[in-house]
């Protein structure tokens, strides 16, 4: 029997480096031997930083032809920080990917609403860019998109070169906000946390998909104010985090209740969380 | 990378942890290669002023000279250690702390004239401390670790849960339960691979308090093994009897 | 697996000598590395039988045999720059794990389901692979064993290649496997006439009445639920010390955590992995000092609903064998079988 | 007038903290201070309430350097106290953890704190450049030695298996006889240290004065035995406070330790050799016979800078040694029971740097209720000054940088562990 090492990083080159925010990179990478990759919004990898350790870090990219992929990282660790020395054509360890995705098929037929909060707008960006795309090629897959999306100070907003296209494509709305605005910054848009901007959306409850992820604290609260304006749980879905070891359901560390974050998550349907004894928001 | 300059400077303290430095012989030239050890006064005569990138301060402060000292370290050196018990609890010296201070220093000189002692504590209740290396004397494994990890740039990895992981990890007999012994392994932080314990010894509680310690709890099963409330009192009180959690196990009686 | 019928049907029962065991082992050390118990201080270990006796007559072993399948300290590989090697030390030769009780088997069939599954993993599977199971049943029992309960014991069933069964002055050995049949025809052991089974039935039957401890698992999984804010997990927060222990020595807990290891020049090491526990506050800790179960009695809830609720779904079984470790080595005498006592009001 | 100084703030390359202060008009000693400003941790104080069970691993952290020597002097002295004897497999497994540390301080001494002095370089990382293999061998003896006190110790500083009777596990005898084959290896290494200690040029300066050292009519005095000197003292341990007593000379920290109707005295190597140079092994007195043949250094000797031979003469032996005990060793499991009693109990002890006392007052409950302690430096602080008067006239004549050198040479031979005196040195010579 010839058993495939689950957790043998392949080597990835840096192809580009793109700053989004004072903490946080994004990075486009490509395996430098390994041929196949696929993956779906939502899924993440394994990425590894050769004496450092190795971190979950979501694929923030839709799937592309060319086999480059992106990973947008918000430097606050050992394996995070260490990520932020690196240059074009530096190569790290990669592995993945992993774990449920986004219900992509569930969302055809549907509106799309998206709330990030902070660094989790990262594994919401394939979804936003698969629905864009699809209209682009007008399949007309998806309904309306909604993008609600906070971040500390307008210097924090994530994507910010993505946003003129994301407006300017049809049916899609996005609602920005911010914690504070330091003194002497433009911003035209709203201040409060994310749940502030609910007033402001026009979903459904009944033809609208939610995707959420951000803090715990506020995917708690986006809840809340969901299930209280008539969402039903099973048409919210959360992305989590947890302590991963592994990423392929072997260490442990990832585990709510029954369910390891890593391959059951770390999308959930929000009914499915409700099962289970252990509270999670 | 140029070498990072490394300072050792020396509070109350019996040198263990120093010399657990040349006791690295298998790294030490290796050491030296990547290191500049720029002071170090217990193992060379040239020793060159501040500033410094790492400076590992080993021995509790025991009087004001040392506060001065260690304010000086302090201001001279990016990164400050703890190096070892005393610097990170007051550690044995500390023992001295729940007596008159009088009494004790009457038991050992006639002439107090001369002396000007304070109670003995760790370093961080004078200056703020970046990393705290545990242990009396430290384990040269976690003192290599952390060397590696901050020339990196990174937090090291520093076992911070009970000892009895280690313990289970080596597959030692319990010393607790099987020879009832009043074992400090399940408040005391790990990382020494539970020494004491693999060599038939409870442990002395040497690393102080662990991540997560129940000492109320563990102050309640010592009693249960028959001790007093004077032993029980002995085995917090030894090495960071300084520390809010070992003081928990004094007051849970 | 299909067994060849005259295998099935010839070789099955077989006896040793208790004064030929010595030989027997001999006999396996020729083909295998051979692992048993022996005497740790007042405990016992499962130790390579190199110039040691195994001790037969043993309650249970500190650490369970799952350290062999899946090493306390592992590495998974080496790397120099970005350059990576898989290490991987498996036997060269088989390895016997001999005398090892009913309730460890059923642990080491927990760990398959763990280590198998869509992403198996390599180290624990080419082990495994490497395991000849010389099974042995308990014919003793002590205070904490409560297999009954679970069915694992005090008799197995399966998963051995070979069973040995203590009669007094000899053991009964019967084989399981065709693995199992090569190795005592190699020791050239005797057969057994069919009359043994009676005794050995009656010295089972003996032990599972002397077994005390009872963990009832009908609605065990509702009982669970519908006590997840029950008071005695407010006395086991004050109770428990979160050393962890309990967890170490668990025969199914897999946990893990990974740490890369430097050498001095800085760029090449090896990561390792290490076993983890769930008791413990990092277990669940992220970046940035978030923590999701930061009170001890979520995570002593964790543990316990593991065990008795979540495995089921996870790997289609319970994940307690009632080996009775975690209650020999806690300190507090904490009892995974008097909380569900409790909590079922008795 | 001519005034000259002599200060050296923090001496560099001893254990421990303390300063020299010198000053000298007109060719006279005016003032001359060894002070130890290493705080005092009041160890006599605060064992005093503690149980007698938690003496050896208290006192052990009186020094990082010799712990093992204050361990064994605290567990012997409890032992007397409570009327124990311990069995010979117990004192043997001693002898080896006092043995093992004599070879990693003795190293650690020659390679590491005096022979820089001699060779012209700051420390012993500046000298491996120059002296690679010298360095090697240096760190391979002294690994050695750590390695035998982890095996019997568990731990190499602070070890932790000694306790009153016994120990609470044995070494592995795999282990001890893989040691065994490196002792075997050492025993050339032990030897190119005594020749390299002989071939130190060291001042020819010689200043009779008492010396002092245990014996024992078995061996080489290590572990046990009465405390003799050069001047005819032989007393047993209970009765070291009638013959050595300590006075505090202000301004100095230090406490100065002399014999009763008689002054200062030097314990140490130098001593031990010269009272007991009889019970070295073959190979120690062939080395010994060695340097007097190359460079006509006869014992007894009264020049204070042959202690660097003499530590390495001892370092042959301790080698010896060991290879004898581990081929004597049976090791049996020897269980550990004894009755607490009120008492008073005293012992001596050879630690690296010479001669240790440990007494205690014990309770019926094990309870301390007083203790004493006085350690090697702590004797010999007193003959440091001594020494320092007779020797800095013949430096007067050298720039103040090179006389201070030579100064902290004449207190870095000793070996000096200022945290263990816990009393002691800022050096200054004033010329004026
Ligand atoms: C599914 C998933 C997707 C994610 N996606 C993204 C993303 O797209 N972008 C992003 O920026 N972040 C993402 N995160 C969060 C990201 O994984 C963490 O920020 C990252 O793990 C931090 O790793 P670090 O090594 O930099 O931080 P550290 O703080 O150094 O490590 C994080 C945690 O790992 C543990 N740990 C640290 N060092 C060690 C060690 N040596 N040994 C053992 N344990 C140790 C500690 O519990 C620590 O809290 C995601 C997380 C998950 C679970
Ligand atoms: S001996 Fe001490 S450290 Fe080891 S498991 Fe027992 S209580 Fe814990
Ligand atoms: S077992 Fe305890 S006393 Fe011993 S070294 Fe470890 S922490 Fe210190
Ligand atoms: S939970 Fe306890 S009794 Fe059950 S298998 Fe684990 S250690 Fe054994």
């Amino acid at each position: 029997m010839t058993l495939i090492n689950p957790y043998k990083p392949e080597p990835a080159v840096i192809q580009a480096i793109r700053s989004e925010t004072p903490d946080t990179t994004t990075y486009t990478m490509k395996f430098r031997d390994l041929q196949e990759f696929s993956f779906e919004p939502g899924q993440f990898n394994m990425i590894t930083l050769f004496g450092y350790g190795e971190a979950p870090i979501s694929i923030s990219s839709a799937p592309s032809e060319d086999g480059t992929f992106e990973h947008t990282v918000r430097h606050v660790g050992n394996v995070t920080n260490a990520m932020a020395g690196l240059r074009e054509g530096d190569t790290l360890g990669v592995r993945g990917a992993y774990g449920t995705g986004w219900p992509m098929s569930q969302l055809e037929g549907q509106d799309v609403l998206i709330i990030a909060g902070g660094i989790g707008l990262a594994p919401l960006r394939p979804v936003i860019q698969a629905v864009i795309g699809d209209r682009r090629k007008g399949n007309g897959r998806y309904g309306s998109m909604e993008i609600l999306y906070g971040a500390r100070t307008p210097a924090d907003c994530l994507f910010k070169d993505d946003y003129e296209e994301w407006r300017s494509a049809e049916g899609v709305n996005l609602l920005l906000t911010v914690d504070a605005v330091p003194q002497g910054m433009d911003w035209e848009h709203n201040v409060g946390v994310v749940t502030a901007l609910f007033d402001q959306m026009k979903s459904r409850p009944a033809d609208t998909i939610v995707l959420t992820c951000g803090p715990e604290v506020m995917m708690k609260f986006v809840v809340r104010g969901l299930l209280e304006r008539g969402f039903s749980p099973d048409r919210l879905y959360l992305s989590l985090e947890r302590r991963m070891s592994c990423g392929v359901k072997k260490c442990g560390n990832c585990q709510i209740g029954s369910k390891f974050v890593c391959k059951d998550g770390p999308v959930f349907a929000y009914a499915e969380l409700m099962t289970l004894s252990e509270e999670v928001l | 990378m140029t070498q990072p300059k490394i300072a050792i400077f020396k509070l109350s303290s019996c040198a263990g942890c120093q010399l657990e430095v040349l006791n690295l012989e298998p790294y030490l030239l290796q050491l030296a290669g990547v290191l500049d050890i720029s002071y170090f006064v217990m193992a060379k005569r040239d020793n060159a002023p501040g500033p410094y990138d790492i400076g590992f301060v080993e021995g509790a402060v025991t009087c004001g000279e040392e506060i001065a000292k260690l304010k000086r370290a302090r201001k001279d050196c990016k990164v400050l250690v703890a190096l070892g018990s005393c610097a990170c609890y007051g550690g044995i010296p500390s023992m001295k702390n729940w007596e008159p201070q009088r009494e004790v220093e009457k038991r050992v000189y006639e002439d107090l004239s001369a002396i000007e002692s304070t109670k003995a504590f760790g370093i961080d209740q004078y200056v703020p401390v970046d990393a705290y290396l545990k242990g009396c004397p430290v384990s040269k494994e976690e003192l290599v670790n952390f060397i590696k990890s901050t020339l990196l740039g990174m937090r090291p990895y520093l076992r911070p849960h009970s000892v009895c992981v280690e313990c289970k990890l080596g597959e030692n007999v319990c010393v607790f339960l099987s020879h009832r012994e009043p074992c400090m392994g399940p408040v005391t932080t790990a990382g020494c691979g539970a020494l004491c314990p693999a060599r038939g010894k409870a442990c002395d509680g040497c690393r102080g308090p662990a991540n997560d310690p129940n000492p109320v709890s563990l102050a309640e099963a010592f009693k249960e093994l028959g001790l007093h409330r004077p032993d029980i009192i002995r085995r917090f009180r030894k090495y960071a009897g300084a520390t809010l959690e070992f003081e928990k196990g004094v007051e849970a009686l | 697996m299909a067994m060849p019928r005259a295998f099935a049907e010839a070789q099955r029962l077989l006896r040793l000598d208790k004064s030929r065991l010595d030989d027997f082992v001999e006999a396996l050390k020729k083909v295998a590395d051979v692992y048993g118990p022996v005497r740790k201080g007042v405990q016992h270990s499962f130790q390579l039988l190199e110039d040691k006796r195994p001790e037969l007559d043993y309650h249970t072993t500190i650490l369970p045999p799952k350290k062999l399948l899946h090493e306390p300290f592992e590495k998974l590989f080496s790397f120099e720059e970005d350059r990576v090697e898989v290490v991987q030390s498996v036997p060269k030769r088989p390895q016997v794990l001999l005398g090892i009780h009913p309730c460890d088997v059923h642990a080491i069939e927990i760990l398959d389901q763990v280590y198998g599954g869509e992403y198996e993993d390599p180290y624990y599977q080419k082990r495994r692979e490497q395991t000849v199971i010389i099974a042995l049943n308990c014919t003793t029992v002590h205070d904490n064993c409560f297999c009954s309960s679970l069915g694992t014991g005090p008799e197995l069933k399966s998963g051995y290649d070979l069973l040995m069964t203590d009669l007094g002055d000899q053991f009964l050995v019967e084989v399981g496997t065709p693995r199992g049949a090569e190795l005592v025809a190699e020791a050239g052991l005797e057969p057994a006439p069919r009359v043994t089974l009676v005794d050995k039935e009656r010295r089972l039957s003996e032990a599972r009445n002397r077994l005390r401890k009872r963990l009832l698992t009908q609605d065990l999984d509702q009982l669970l639920k519908d006590n997840f804010r029950h008071p005695v997990w407010e006395e086991l927060r004050h109770e428990c010390l979160a050393c962890g222990s309990c967890t170490m020595v668990c025969p199914t807990c897999f946990c893990y955590n990974t740490v890369d290891v430097l050498n001095l020049d800085l760029k090449s090491g090896w990561r390792e992995r290490v076993w983890d526990s769930c008791l413990l506050l990092d277990y669940a800790q992220v970046a940035q000092g978030m923590n999701f179960r930061k009170d001890r009695d979520a995570r002593i809830k964790h543990r316990v609903y593991h065990k008795l609720v979540y495995y089921e779904p996870q790997f289609g079984t319970l994940g307690c064998v009632g080996c009775g470790r975690c209650i020999d080595t806690c300190i507090k005498g904490i009892d995974i079988t008097e909380i569900i006592r409790e909590l079922r009001g008795e | 007038m001519t005034e000259k100084r002599i200060h050296v703030d923090y001496m560099a390359r001893v254990e421990g903290e303390a300063s020299l202060n010198v000053r000298v008009v007109d060719g006279e000693i005016k003032e001359l201070v060894l002070d130890v400003f290493e705080p005092p941790r009041f160890f006599q104080g605060f064992l005093v309430g503690r149980s007698y069970e938690e003496v050896p691993e208290i006192v052990s952290r009186i020094c990082g350097i010799c712990p093992v020597s204050h361990q064994l002097a605290a567990i012997q002295a409890i032992e007397d106290a409570f009327g124990i004897e311990p069995s010979e497999q117990t004192k043997d497994l001693r002898r080896l953890l006092a043995l093992s540390q004599w070879i990693q301080s003795h190293t650690l001494h020659v390679y590491f704190l005096a022979a820089p002095d001699f060779l012209g370089y700051e420390s012993v990382l500046a000298m491996a450049e120059d002296y690679g293999p010298v360095v090697e061998r240096a760190l391979k003896l002294k690994r050695l030695g750590n390695d035998l006190t982890a095996l019997i110790g568990g731990r190499e500083v602070h070890p932790v298996t000694a306790v009153i009777k016994g120990f609470t596990s044995l070494p592995d005898e795999g282990e001890l006889l893989a040691i065994r084959e490196r002792l075997e290896e050492a025993r050339k290494d032990a030897q190119a240290t005594v020749t390299l200690a002989a071939s130190l040029e060291v001042p020819d300066f010689e200043r009779p004065c008492e010396h002092i050292a245990v014996r024992s009519s078995e061996e080489y005095a290590i572990y046990d035995g009465r405390v003799v000197s050069t001047e005819g003292l032989d007393i047993a341990a209970w009765d070291y406070r009638n013959h050595i007593r300590e006075r505090h000379v202000p301004p100095a920290h230090a406490l100065h330790s002399y014999v009763v109707g008689r002054g200062s005295f030097l314990v140490g190597p130098l001593a031990r050799v010269n009272l007991n140079r009889e019970q070295l092994s073959d190979n120690a007195k062939a080395a010994l016979e060695k340097v007097r043949k190359a460079k006509g250094v006869e014992f007894p000797s009264f020049n204070p800078f042959h202690g660097a031979i003499a530590r390495a003469v001892e370092l042959v032996h301790a080698v010896d040694e060991c290879i004898k005990i581990i081929d004597r060793l049976e090791l049996v499991e020897e269980p550990i029971s004894y009755q607490i009693k009120a008492g008073e109990g005293f012992a001596v002890t050879e630690a690296p740097r010479g001669l240790l006392y440990h007494s205690y007052r014990i309770n019926d409950q094990g309870i301390i209720e007083e203790a004493d302690i006085v350690s090697p430096t702590a004797h010999n602080v007193y003959n440091m000054e001594e020494d320092l008067r007779a020797f800095i006239p013949t430096v007067l004549d050298l720039p103040d940088d090179e006389a201070t050198l030579k100064c902290e040479t004449v207190i870095r031979n000793y070996d000096p562990c200022f945290s263990c005196s816990a009393h002691f040195l800022k050096m200054r010579i004033e010329r004026e």
